[in-house]
């Protein structure tokens, strides 16, 4: 992912470092503030008061310079897909992709007629945790950031051992 | 220490010196103003001569670099950040440069009283320069302010001459 | 510095033997590395506050889950996940300034912090043109900021720096005006001499005194320092709304907490110049304490206290825009901090 | 220097910027901060809606209705649904045209309330935006209480509603109502008369009456600029004709007619209103009735065309259906207000500051889910 | 006024112009020809007694033979409404812009190109709205077929046995 990856053998060392650095990697998930459609709504209400993202230290970026995870809240239009992929590209590592709803995971109720609507996000970025619903409700969404952190616990800087 | 610390700041100057004229990129060259401006008033502390020293900062790094870089960046083209410059009359600017050069010296080994003091040690120097100001060099000081408050009304008045 | 020569010294007595060329940078050096620290700490202590003070405003609860107790290591999670990010330099930017341009910018914030008093003892240099100094060396910080915005090549924040410079050059001049109040009403530039002067209790403070002249040249000062550093209601170069987020759009990771840092810096520095000219510096209520911690925690304290408002105005107030703010600047603060200006002389004059 | 030239440069607003409010794109050239020219790019969130019309059955195509306009989805079901019912010639029981009022003037009000915190986050003022979602959230358990869902409802029904309302609404409602009312003096403080909100909204980006309906621009926006028009009033649907409201046209209170300000407030006032409306609704409200006795098991229109408008909170929401006689619409034509109201921007936008053109977006309220459809 | 009232005086006007009127159906309707649909525009907007100051929708519809274009005006200041239609041939979709009598036009007019391929001369910025610049076809003809993919992504994503 970053510098310091894939460079060492797992031991004593590198489990306590891995354990520090995804500690603070998945303590301060900052999203990039990107709304697409309906979703988008409810992303708003998660960061608002009675839902309050903020206490899981997630607050959003403006810039996807300064982001470290996306938020695909919304139907992904094929007009848009290339500028999702160019915003992510522009991410620093490590990134990680959200895919809120229906739409963004699979196109959702545009799936069979909608003729511009590109079924599921993940033919152009790779997506973390896919969040259903249509759309989801806050909790969904507070459930998927705690499912990307339990992803991100799981990380290791050592060199990926042989399957 | 002293002459270390004088080393640093005096190779500043003249790197940021050199980068203004031989740098190709005209932002570099203006960049690096700023490195020649704080290295002369790190020389001008050493010289204990603190109110010079913040002065050059404040008027020199703060005020007339940014004039020049906003003129630099508001008169190029502002989409793309090269803006190259060319140093074509070389000899006649070491012709001038050296002339310059060999009237300082004359002047400064003319100089009969020139010798090496010792440390002063530190002093206030405001009051002695405001007084100074306000008594001695009271004409030159207002003639100075006359100037630039004409040259401010006169911009003020070329550029409002466009709207009317 | 030399209460701090003499300490370390005192707590390493092989010292003696070396050379003094190298006995004094290094002490020097150590001296930086503290305040660097000490910033740092402070930095992320204030930003744990204010998004507490935020979420509290706004009816919610903040950071609650990072370690433990109220999320107390919110910010030092956010920190280390800065530090560990991806370096990216954009591939039209222009590497040199691009990398060049957040270490001026935060060295113009920190070297500020080499002349304020933190307390009687604890200085880094007791410049008798200490205030002027400041003044000097904070104007460095517009070169980086400009540097930043045109190395970056976007036109975002090229559009923040240029209106970042436009108005710290501006609310300069408000500043200085500002400051000359005090240093007239003292006599001296010193920031020693000008925490002297408010000897002996709340009401000798420079804020009470020539009524009412420094009591709106501090306000002044307060308003034009939230300018300096680039907070809401003057928060224009990094309009979210507008300009993404303006000059260091294009920064991640270490370089943007740079930008951060220097940020907080500003606005402890502003806290700090503010209570040493008006609020009595170091000293407590009723006066000066011999004890040497003391004089650091009531200049922290009243420090931390006008950085709060700062915060307090950043949750309750809309931007201006930026016709707007150099009005403000030219057509309000400067002529008003002249006439004030003009005034405490003649009271001064008159009373003296 | 009177041929001293400054250069034109392009700025790409959006698609990802956080004042397009969603996925707009505005391609603005800019002369230092002020705008010279915007040319707008839309569609970037264009879900197909016509074509799902065009192979979906009219009771199938509630819920894409929905998603048109994902803030006001239940005014969007009202419109749609008095569309097909005029085709229909259906006869509907008093109970559900008061629920479909209490829940399409709710909506408004939720509406409105986002629109008002993100203007003000526009302009920069964050902590309204909490306060208005806070109270949105009260609305939405109302939303919630009834069709189960938080934000796309699919409630109103061709012909009636999908559930009675439950009990304990009507206590519910009223309790809301009494909690809002106060709170709209708390934006007034916060935010409707603050010095710097006005002097950043009052007199800027000014959309003249004549101008409002050469772009067909309709809605609070209308009102705004001065023109006393409101379909529900105008054009009486439903039961609006039956309850005591005023329409709510700007008076240029602390600028002139027209501007971001009064834009704005015209929302305020406007929720006021609805809140009245609803209110008047639960106190008017019928006993107990079938609310699906008039719900058709097939929808079997006749051959035909009919052009229904409604009063969305952005504006005058338009259905134009041509059946030809099965279940399915051949062609049904969404005029959507957003859409309208935004295609004036490149009209109004020229000459503003890049700061004011941000005040302008977010005062003319766009979704651009229901620009696109 | 009623709309038969409006549909005589186009009649006693414009002559030539009408070519049929429709007073029975859900909607009543009048079928302008497509040359002189500017003419009819300017005239019901600026005569006083009608004043029909603002176009509400502009639709662009389809049938299998022949394609319409559906104006519906509306006049707030006398609070009436009328219909009009434009019939075109299918193979060859043209007629002059309204953009010259209602600035509202424009986008709609725009949008009724986009979907239908229906072309305005004279209209100042003629280009598709919602759909990429580089889309093929117009999607709402009811002879369209969605294509197979865009850019490479899969358009369509229909299991077998699944429809």
């Amino acid at each position: 992912m970053s510098i310091i990856e894939n460079k060492y053998r797992d031991n004593v060392i590198i489990t306590s470092v891995d354990k520090f650095m995804n500690w603070a990697r998945l303590s301060s998930l900052w999203p990039i503030t990107f709304g697409i459609a309906c979703c988008a709504i409810e992303m708003m209400a998660t960061a608002a008061s009675r839902y309050d993202q903020d206490r899981l230290g997630i607050i959003p970026r403006p810039s996807p310079r300064q982001a470290d995870m996306m938020i695909v809240a919304g139907t992904v239009t094929f007009k848009m897909a290339s500028r999702i992929k160019r915003l992510y590209e522009q991410m620093p590592e490590p990134k990680y992709v959200i895919a809120m709803g229906c739409c963004a995971t699979s196109g959702g109720p545009y799936w069979q007629h909608g003729y511009h609507v590109m079924k599921g996000v993940d033919q152009v970025i790779p997506v973390d945790v896919y969040v259903p619903g249509c759309p989801p409700r806050p909790e969904s969404l507070l459930e998927g950031f705690i499912k990307l952190q339990d992803k991100i616990r799981r990380e290791t800087i050592a060199t990926t051992k042989a399957a | 220490m002293e002459s270390f610390v004088f080393y640093i700041f005096a190779f500043m100057v003249v790197a940021g010196g050199w980068v203004v004229i031989y740098s190709n990129n005209l932002i570099y060259s203006a960049f690096s103003l700023l490195f020649t401006f704080v290295g002369l008033a790190g020389l001008y502390g050493l010289l204990m001569a603190d109110f010079i020293a913040a002065t050059q900062i404040l008027i020199y790094a703060g005020g007339v670099l940014i004039l020049l870089l906003f003129g630099i960046m508001l008169t190029a083209r502002k989409t793309s950040i090269e803006i190259t410059q060319s140093n074509l009359p070389r000899l006649p600017g070491a012709i001038i440069s050296s002339l310059i050069f060999l009237l300082l010296m004359v002047v400064i080994f003319s100089e009969p009283n020139w010798n090496s003091a010792t440390n002063p040690g530190v002093k206030e120097t405001v009051p002695v320069i405001g007084k100074l100001l306000m008594t001695k060099y009271l004409i030159p000081f207002e003639l100075a302010s006359i100037l630039l408050l004409a040259a401010l009304i006169g911009s003020v008045f070329i550029a409002r001459r466009e709207d009317s | 510095m030399d209460y701090f020569i003499q300490i370390v010294t005192d707590l390493l007595p092989g010292l003696d033997g070396l050379p003094v060329w190298l006995v004094i940078p290094s002490i020097m050096f150590m001296f930086g590395a503290l305040i660097f620290t000490g910033i740092s700490i402070y930095s992320l202590i204030i930003l744990w506050f204010e998004r507490k003070i935020a979420a509290h405003m706004q009816d919610r609860l903040g950071p609650m889950e990072v370690g433990g107790w109220h999320g107390w290591l919110q910010t030092v999670a956010d920190a280390v996940k800065l530090l560990l990010k991806e370096d990216i330099i954009p591939a039209v930017a222009d590497r040199k300034l691009f990398k060049l341009a957040p270490y001026i910018v935060f060295l113009a914030a920190f070297s500020v912090f080499a002349v304020l008093p933190f307390s009687d003892k604890i200085v880094g240099s007791e410049l008798n043109i200490g205030i002027f100094y400041i003044l000097a060396v904070s104007s460095i910080g517009v070169v980086g900021i400009l540097m930043a915005g045109w190395a970056s090549n976007n036109k975002w924040a090229l559009f923040g720096s240029m209106r970042s410079v436009a108005q710290l050059v501006s609310y300069e001049i408000p500043i200085g005006l500002s400051i000359l109040v005090v240093v007239m009403s003292v006599g001296s530039l010193s920031m020693r001499d000008i925490v002297m002067a408010q000897d002996g209790g709340i009401f000798n403070w420079m804020i009470w005194q020539n009524a009412p002249f420094n009591f709106i040249a501090f306000l002044i000062l307060f308003i034009a320092g939230t300018a300096e550093t680039n907070r809401v209601p003057f928060d224009i170069p990094e309009a979210e709304s507008e300009l993404v987020a303006g000059f260091h759009v294009e920064y991640s990771g270490m370089r943007f907490s740079i930008f951060f840092l220097a940020e907080y810096a500003n606005m402890l520095a502003v806290g700090i110049i503010a209570s040493t000219l008006f609020l009595g510096g170091w000293q407590g209520i009723t006066g000066a304490s011999s004890a040497p911690g003391i004089g650091l925690i009531w200049m922290l304290l009243k420090g931390f206290l006008i950085v709060l408002v700062m915060i307090w105005f950043r949750w309750t107030l809309p931007r201006l825009r930026v016709d707007q703010l150099m009005y403000v600047c030219w057509k309000v603060l400067v002529p008003i901090s002249f006439i004030n200006m003009v005034g405490a002389g003649i009271w001064i004059g008159l009373s003296s | 220097m009177p041929d001293l030239k400054t250069e034109e440069m392009v700025v790409q607003m959006g698609p990802q910027h956080p004042a397009t409010h969603g996925v707009l794109r505005l391609e603005i050239t800019t002369d230092g901060e002020i705008v010279k020219k915007i040319d707008p790019h839309i569609g970037y969130l264009h879900r197909c809606f016509e074509k799902h019309c065009e192979v979906l059955n009219y009771h199938q195509i509630i819920p894409f209705v929905d998603r048109c306009d994902y803030l006001a989805a239940m005014n969007n079901e009202h419109g749609y649904v008095m569309a097909v019912e005029k085709l229909l010639d259906i006869e509907l029981p008093p109970r559900v045209e008061y629920i479909r009022v209490i829940m399409s003037e709710l909506n408004r009000i939720a509406s409105h309330l986002v629109a008002l915190g993100t203007f003000g986050l526009d302009i920069g003022a964050i902590t309204p935006f909490l306060f208005t979602f806070r109270d949105r959230e009260k609305i939405l358990d109302l939303f919630e209480m009834t069709s189960g869902a938080r934000l796309l409802y699919n409630y109103i029904w061709i012909g009636g509603v999908a559930f009675d309302l439950p009990n304990g609404f009507v206590e519910k409602c009223f309790e809301f109502i009494d909690y809002f009312l106060p709170k709209l003096k708390e934006y007034d403080d916060l935010l409707s008369y603050n010095k710097i909100f006005i002097a950043r909204t009052a007199k800027v980006a000014i959309i003249p009456p004549a101008v409002a309906i050469e772009w067909g621009i309709t809605g609070p926006n209308l009102r705004a600029s001065g023109v006393d028009w409101d379909l529900r009033r105008d054009e009486p649907y439903s039961i609006y004709d039956k309850f005591d409201w005023d329409v709510i046209v700007a008076d240029g209170r602390v600028g002139v007619l027209g501007d971001s300000w009064s834009r704005y407030y015209v929302r305020v006032l406007e929720m006021e209103q609805s809140a009245n409306i609803v209110k008047q609704a639960l106190e008017g409200l019928p006993s107990d009735e079938n609310v699906k006795s008039a719900v058709p098991r097939k929808v079997k229109t006749k051959e035909g065309s009919v052009f229904f408008r409604s009063e969305n909170p952005r504006g005058e929401l338009g259905f134009y259906i041509i059946s030809d006689g099965s279940d399915i619409p051949h062609r049904l034509k969404m005029r959507s207000p957003a859409f309208c109201n935004l295609s004036a921007i490149s009209d109004i936008g020229e000459g503003l500051l890049i700061s004011d053109l941000v005040a302008l977006l977010g005062s003319i309220d766009i979704v651009l889910g229901e620009i696109d459809r | 006024m009623e709309s038969s009232e409006v549909f005589k005086l186009i009649e006693s006007n414009y002559p030539d112009a009408l070519k049929s009127t429709d007073l029975e159906g859900t909607e009543q309707s009048v079928t302008i020809d497509a040359n002189s649909i500017v003419d009819v525009c300017n005239y019901l907007k600026t005569e006083s007694e009608l004043q029909f100051t603002s176009l509400m929708c502009l639709s662009g519809v389809d049938y299998e033979d022949k394609m319409e274009v559906v104006y519906h005006l509306h006049s707030l200041l006398h609070n009436h409404r009328v219909t009009l239609k434009v019939e075109l041939s299918r193979e060859d979709p043209k007629l002059p812009t309204v953009t010259t009598v209602w600035k509202a036009a424009d986008w709609h007019e725009r949008e009724a190109y986009d979907m239908y391929g229906i072309v305005f001369d004279g209209h100042p910025d003629l280009r598709r709205i919602l759909l990429p610049d580089d889309w093929e076809g117009f999607p709402l003809r009811k002879d369209h077929v969605v294509a197979e993919e865009y850019r490479g992504w899969t358009i369509r994503k229909i299991k077998d046995g699944f429809e």
